[in-house]
């Protein structure tokens, strides 16, 4: 009996001993960047727990401005769970959350919802841009670093219409390359996603003819609605494209690494994808009308024929209401969403990510809006 | 006299406590599982009520979740199918055929496989298991597609029904061997020996006393490893390639998901009458499980009759 | 009568080199006609699994044939079902070398002292630990074992002390139920029940992973319990009984200690089952970066969660995700294996002499 | 069909362990051979190297010369499982195979070498056996029912027939009454007698009025101590062991003075 005392004592330590405070987290490490400023709003100590969620295409730049905004206020925590857009909204709107990031803007009905967060329930809501991002049309093919393709032909492989790599559709536009007699596999997105969305919403625009399901166009959807090889999230479109061959795919440039990449048909030329490509999309397009002051959302011109206008781009959007329920959660956004748009915040994301920055414009703008949040 | 009453007194408070407290804990038993039914279908409920709204994941419950019902049941079946022959093979190995030393230590290493996390399977699953068996399903497209099993397009990445099926295979082999194993142990020595005094070799004695013996066994562990099966989560969730649809096809991308790793997927982004319909998914799934466990006892039982020799 | 002695011998067996002999000659033909079929086609390489197929078709055929033809039918089948027995258990065997190398050699890359001194807050790309997440996985079972062992134990003693009649066989029947509940349903279970008592806000926390792993683990308790003590001798009880003993201390003092070392490995092989559940825990605990010492509040990281996170929600720098998930799976491995082997020299310890 | 076996300097090993030393002895064909002594003596041990069941126990091993009408049974290519054909044996518990019927029992070692047989054939020597043991007339409406629903003393005979029907040279009965009633005890013993007509039969027996009832020869075995090897005592004919034995311990067990 003794003996099993003395194991249990032993094993009751040794959880003690681990148990020890992580070292990250009591005493901030000192090689991190917690010397600069982290702007304005962060003046008093804050404290509590901030529960977030949404797109993970802007995982990465969360999980920057978290890291950096937890560093500036040790008292807070930032969960940002990359849920995927829709679930984003839809957790917000059933007050899981305090705040998303979508890769869609509110839809009109969703602006109409009553959100159990704010005050009152159906009381205005704040949206506007803070992250900009290129999304890759990316494949797995031996030899092979880029590929140039008109939106009609990505539409035919995403639809399984064209299914060969040496399709004469492929070949057309890319001279001189040794195409490989291999079947196309295309990877989407099984779970809804903002990517699909605004991946969707640029083949329904640019390629209307060949973006189409029983005869009709599909238009922009966050669901895939055709059949093939899924895989859930930004990582496993990923991994399900690195672990087989002929496979193509679509997920935000930053994940990308070492695929080959698809510079895509803009006008009559090809763009391969850029930040700067991609951050030119916003000059070109407009602000959608007739939507509350408080929200900012654009009507990106995925047609547009501009020279070195990258059109797949994923705008995304901070979500969250413009007064709160509860005081101390409005503090916390104002803190955090203020971070997100200052321009540090955007260049530690851009540096994490490889995404474009807002611009200064746009900045300003949310920053006033931001200073009416209650 | 007033001691003594007192002291009897107290002996009886003390075993009416103790047993009292020893049938609550038993009844609380009872109250779990009909409180996990009653929880799940009180949160169940709104999606299969009229106006219930799924923001166009689902048109109908019942057409959302018959391709996971039938993903659950389709690749838990081929899992058992794989998995029942080696299982009794293993058990057979241990228990018949390997030396009596390492018997045990043989035994203890299959059991590891049960010791693994089921996250680690299907870590495993698509990182090494799927690029393995690719090639081979290339194969068995080219050369036995006009079996319906094999036909289609073949799937460029191994994340297929048949890859999850064999890990799933590995998942529910270890805990079916034992259990297999230990009902070959108990084969009555009289019975053996009946066998090899006949002159039976080693498998001809297997197939007189072992075997018939441990039939009842072998269809437990059978229920068993199918419940196993049918409730893995995060390796069928990792590994599979998903979608709505019934199928049949073995090593296409497009596969039938399963009510458990659809749930995983989904659930965590889900709100509203769409959450409510995965947690009537999750129901169902209780109810399958729970049908193929009684029927595993009802088989258990019947061995009592079975073996009334002794 | 030289007809009839013969008869004894084993007409004539193979030499006993035929065996390995078969074996090499049918892997080297397998190997050899696989590099064949794959010399017009380069990138092939060696399909190991046609290799080993082929290999043990063509060993099972021949020794099937040579044995049949010098020993006999009934010989020749005995050596082929010794071939597929043994051949089941080395297939059994594959996976688990496969795995086990797969995640050490994948995981000790990062199991260095960050992992082991660090959480995930505010780390981005390289970097940052588990603790967070051991941690959390250590309060959760640990609460989840301080929920179901009482009750799995005061149940077990119920069924065989005291249980008759219909409820001891309800009760039996519905343990074995339990016990084949999916994990994701006993997720379901903690997170709706919480959702319904606690609203929305109080749904996703650590009692409420605690709760979904106890609903998972308490069947395993009692079964366990039960075995070890239905095996405790009757005339031990009778003899306490016989002298004055009532009932209740005759199983405090005398039951429970003859079985305590059985009961205490059936307990920690319950935990080192539970410890790995992922699906329940992603629904019912949630996951966060931060460390979260209060299973009452807020999302409590995991470790079968931490791998499963690290591994589906990958950053830029997605090697460093990938490693910290084999890091993490390589951790969980060595702790349910310390586990199982505690479990082992428990029961090899103080198990009663016999 | 009987055989004539001689042990020879015969020691019996479990492991290191010896349990039965250094046995000499010849059994003679057509006869009933009786082994009895006290518990642990080591006669159950020897009786199971006469069929090579005995190597079954992991460890277990023998030492010496066993022959079978003057063949060694332990030379090293003698196939124990063809020893087993010729050398059938009943064990202390009847144990027909229980999910077997009682034909399927009784056919079950036949069928071993020859699967294909006609239907008249296996009806024929389900009939020859069983009426061999004397069990004919009480199952022969029933040979359809599960071996395991007859009663203990009709079991084992069923187990004499299944033995039988292989058509062994030799039979081994360890013990086989012990676990019978009285009466199914006189049919055994009456069975017994008559298969040495055709058999050689050697049974292992804790009842010595059985013994000096049906054997021809008895074997007396004896053990020091415990931990002590088993040894053959004296081995004569059974009226001289009963009435005048050689040996001091032999008189003191016969007469139930020990064990």
């Amino acid at each position: 009996m003794s003996k099993l005392a003395k194991l249990t004592a032993l094993a009751g330590a040794s959880a003690i001993v681990l148990a020890g405070c992580a070292a990250n987290e009591v005493d901030a490490d000192p090689t991190a960047t917690s010397s600069s400023s982290t702007g304005e709003t962060t003046t008093a100590a804050l404290s509590g727990t901030l529960d977030g969620s949404g797109a993970s295409s802007m995982a990465a730049g969360q999980e920057a401005w978290v890291a950096a905004f937890q560093d500036a206020n040790p008292g807070v925590t930032v969960n940002y769970n990359p849920t995927g857009s829709g679930t984003g909204r839809d957790q917000f709107e059933e007050g899981l959350t305090f705040f998303t990031g979508s890769d869609s803007s509110f839809k009109d009905e969703e602006l109409a919802t009553p959100h159990p967060n704010c005050s009152p329930a159906d009381g205005a809501v704040f949206e506007f841009p803070v992250w900009i991002s290129p999304i890759a049309v990316f494949f797995n093919l031996d030899g092979i670093d880029s590929l140039n393709m008109s939106p009609a032909t990505i539409a035919g492989i995403f639809t399984n219409q064209i299914t060969s790599w040496n399709d004469a559709a492929i070949a057309a536009d890319n001279p001189g390359v040794t195409l490989p007699d291999l079947a196309i596999t295309p990877v989407f997105r099984s779970d809804e996603s903002g990517t699909t969305a605004n991946f969707t919403d640029w083949l329904a625009k640019a390629a209307p003819s060949a973006w189409v399901k029983d005869g009709a166009n599909v238009g922009s959807i966050e669901e895939w609605p055709f059949l093939g090889e899924g895989a859930q999230g930004t990582s496993g479109v990923v991994a399900a494209a690195a672990a087989g061959n002929g496979t193509i795919g679509y997920a935000d440039a930053s994940r990308v690494g070492d695929f080959g990449t698809v510079a895509v048909g803009v006008g009559n030329q090809f763009v391969p994808f850029s930040p700067e490509a991609a951050a030119k999309i916003v000059d070109v397009s407009s602000v959608k009308p007739g939507r509350p002051d408080t929200t900012v959302a654009y009507d990106l011109a995925r047609d547009t024929a501009e020279a070195g206008v990258y059109p797949v781009v994923l705008v995304s959007y901070l979500q969250g209401c413009m007064d709160y329920a509860d005081d101390a959660m409005a503090e916390l956004v104002k803190a955090y969403a203020g971070f997100i748009i200052s321009e540090e915040g955007q260049n530690v994301a851009a540096a994490a990510a490889g995404n474009a920055p807002i611009s200064q414009a746009t900045r300003e703008i949310a920053q006033a809006i931001l200073d009416q949040v209650q | 006299m007033a001691g003594a009453k007192a002291t009897k007194a107290k002996v009886r408070l003390g075993d009416l406590v103790f047993s009292k407290s020893a049938t609550a804990a038993g009844t609380l038993i009872l109250i779990t599982l009909a409180a996990v039914a009653f929880f799940l279908f009180i949160q169940a409920l709104p999606a299969f009520l009229p106006e219930a709204d799924f923001h166009s994941k689902a048109d109908n419950p019942l057409e959302y979740v018959a391709p996971f019902i039938f993903g659950t049941i389709y690749g838990s079946l081929i899992a058992l199918v794989i998995a029942t022959p080696l299982a009794i093979g293993i058990a057979l190995f241990i228990s018949h055929f390997a030396n009596r030393r390492f018997a045990q230590t043989l035994g203890y290493l299959v059991d590891l496989l049960a010791a693994i996390p089921s996250v680690v399977y299907g870590l495993w699953g698509i990182l090494v298991l799927a690029p393995f068996l690719n090639p081979t399903y290339v194969w068995l497209n080219e050369n036995l597609g006009w079996i319906p099993l094999f036909e289609g397009q073949v799937s460029a990445t191994g994340r297929t029904m048949l890859t999850v099926a064999v890990v799933l295979a590995i998942m529910i082999l270890p805990i079916m061997a034992a259990l297999i194993r230990e009902v070959f142990l108990q084969t009555p020595r009289l019975h053996e020996e009946a066998a090899l005094a006949l002159g039976a070799t080693r498998w001809e004695m297997i197939r007189m006393a072992v075997l018939p013996f441990g039939r009842p066994g072998i269809i437990s562990a059978m229920m068993l490893g199918l419940g196993r099966a049918l409730g893995e989560t995060m390796a069928v969730a990792l590994v599979l390639s998903p979608s709505s649809i019934i199928s049949f096809a073995l090593l296409t991308s497009t596969n039938p998901n399963t009510i458990a790793a659809n749930i995983a997927l989904q659930f965590p982004e889900s709100g509203g009458d769409y959450r409510s319909l995965l947690v009537g998914t999750g129901l169902i799934l209780f109810f399958i499980t729970m049908v193929i466990n009684m029927f595993a006892r009802y088989i258990i039982s019947r061995r009592a009759e079975f073996s009334g020799a002794n | 009568m030289t007809t009839v002695s013969s008869a004894l011998k084993a007409s004539s067996s193979l030499p006993r080199w035929f065996n390995p002999a078969a074996i090499i000659a049918a892997f080297g033909i397998a190997l050899a006609f696989d590099t064949l079929a794959g010399a017009n086609d380069p990138e092939s390489g060696i399909n190991l699994l046609a290799v080993g197929f082929g290999g043990f078709i063509l060993y099972t055929l021949t020794t099937y044939i040579a044995s049949r033809s010098v020993e006999g039918s009934r010989k020749a089948t005995d050596r082929m079902v010794t071939a597929l027995v043994t051949t089941a258990f080395l297939i059994a065997v594959i996976p688990l070398v496969s795995l086990s190398y797969t995640v050490v050699a994948n995981g000790l890359a990062r199991l260095d002292v960050d992992f082991f001194t660090m959480s995930m807050r505010s780390v981005v790309g390289e970097g940052g630990g588990a603790l967070h997440a051991i941690v959390g996985t250590l309060e959760l079972t640990g609460i989840a074992t301080l929920i179901s062992v009482p009750i799995g134990l005061m149940t077990a003693i119920y069924l065989v002390e005291y249980g008759r009649g219909k409820l001891a066989r309800a009760v039996t029947f519905f343990v074995d139920v339990m016990t084949g509940i999916p994990s994701i349903v006993a997720g379901l279970f903690a997170f709706t029940l919480f959702l319904v008592v606690f609203g929305p806000a109080g749904a996703i926390n650590g009692l409420a992973g605690a709760v979904s792993l106890a609903v998972l683990m308490t069947p395993v308790v009692v079964r366990a319990t039960e075995e070890m003590l239905k095996i405790v001798p009757n005339e031990l009880r009778e003899a306490s009984y016989a002298l004055g003993v009532p009932k209740w201390l005759t199983i405090v003092k005398v039951v429970l200690p003859t079985a305590l070392a059985g009961i205490a490995t059936g307990v920690i092989i319950a935990i080192a089952r539970v410890i790995g559940e992922t699906a329940p825990l992603l629904l019912a605990a949630g996951f966060t970066a931060s460390m979260n010492y209060n299973p009452l509040s807020d999302k409590m990281m995991t470790l079968p969660v931490f791998v499963y996170t690290s591994y589906a929600n990958q950053g830029v720098d997605a090697q460093a995700y990938i490693d910290r998930a084999w890091a993490g799976a390589l951790t969980l491995m060595l702790i349910v294996m310390v586990l199982n082997l505690g479990a082992r020299i428990i029961s090899r310890v103080f198990s009663p002499k016999g | 069909m009987s055989k004539r076996i001689d042990l020879e300097s015969l020691n019996v090993y479990y492991g290191d362990f010896l349990a039965v030393e250094d046995v000499n002895m010849v059994i003679e064909p057509k006869a009933i051979t009786a082994f009895i002594g006290p518990s642990g003596c080591g006669k159950s041990t020897l009786i199971r190297t006469l069929n090579r069941m005995h190597e079954v126990i992991p460890g277990a091993r023998v030492e010496g010369h066993l022959r079978m009408d003057g063949e060694d049974i332990y030379a090293a290519d003698v196939d124990p499982v063809k020893v087993r054909r010729q050398v059938g044996m009943v064990f202390q518990r009847p144990n027909p195979f229980p999910t077997m019927s009682i034909k399927e029992n009784v056919l079950s070692g036949y069928r071993l070498n020859n699967n294909k047989m006609s239907k008249s054939d296996a009806d024929e020597l389900t009939e020859r056996a069983l009426k061999g043991a004397n069990l004919w007339k009480e199952v022969k409406d029933r040979l359809d029912r599960p071996g395991s629903s007859l009663s203990g003393g009709q079991q084992q005979r069923l187990c004499i027939a299944r033995a039988i029907a292989v058509e062994p040279d030799v039979i081994l009965m360890d013990e086989p009454t012990s676990a019978l009633d009285p009466i199914s005890t006189a049919a055994i013993e009456d069975l017994a007698v008559e298969l040495k007509e055709k058999f050689t039969v050697v049974i292992v027996t804790h009842n010595m009025q059985q013994a000096s009832r049906i054997s021809d020869m008895t074997a007396f075995f004896n053990i020091a101590g415990t931990g002590m090897p088993g040894k053959l005592i004296e081995y004569d004919k059974t009226e001289k062991i009963f009435s005048n034995p050689s040996q001091q311990q032999t008189e003191d067990y016969v007469s139930g003075r020990f064990g």
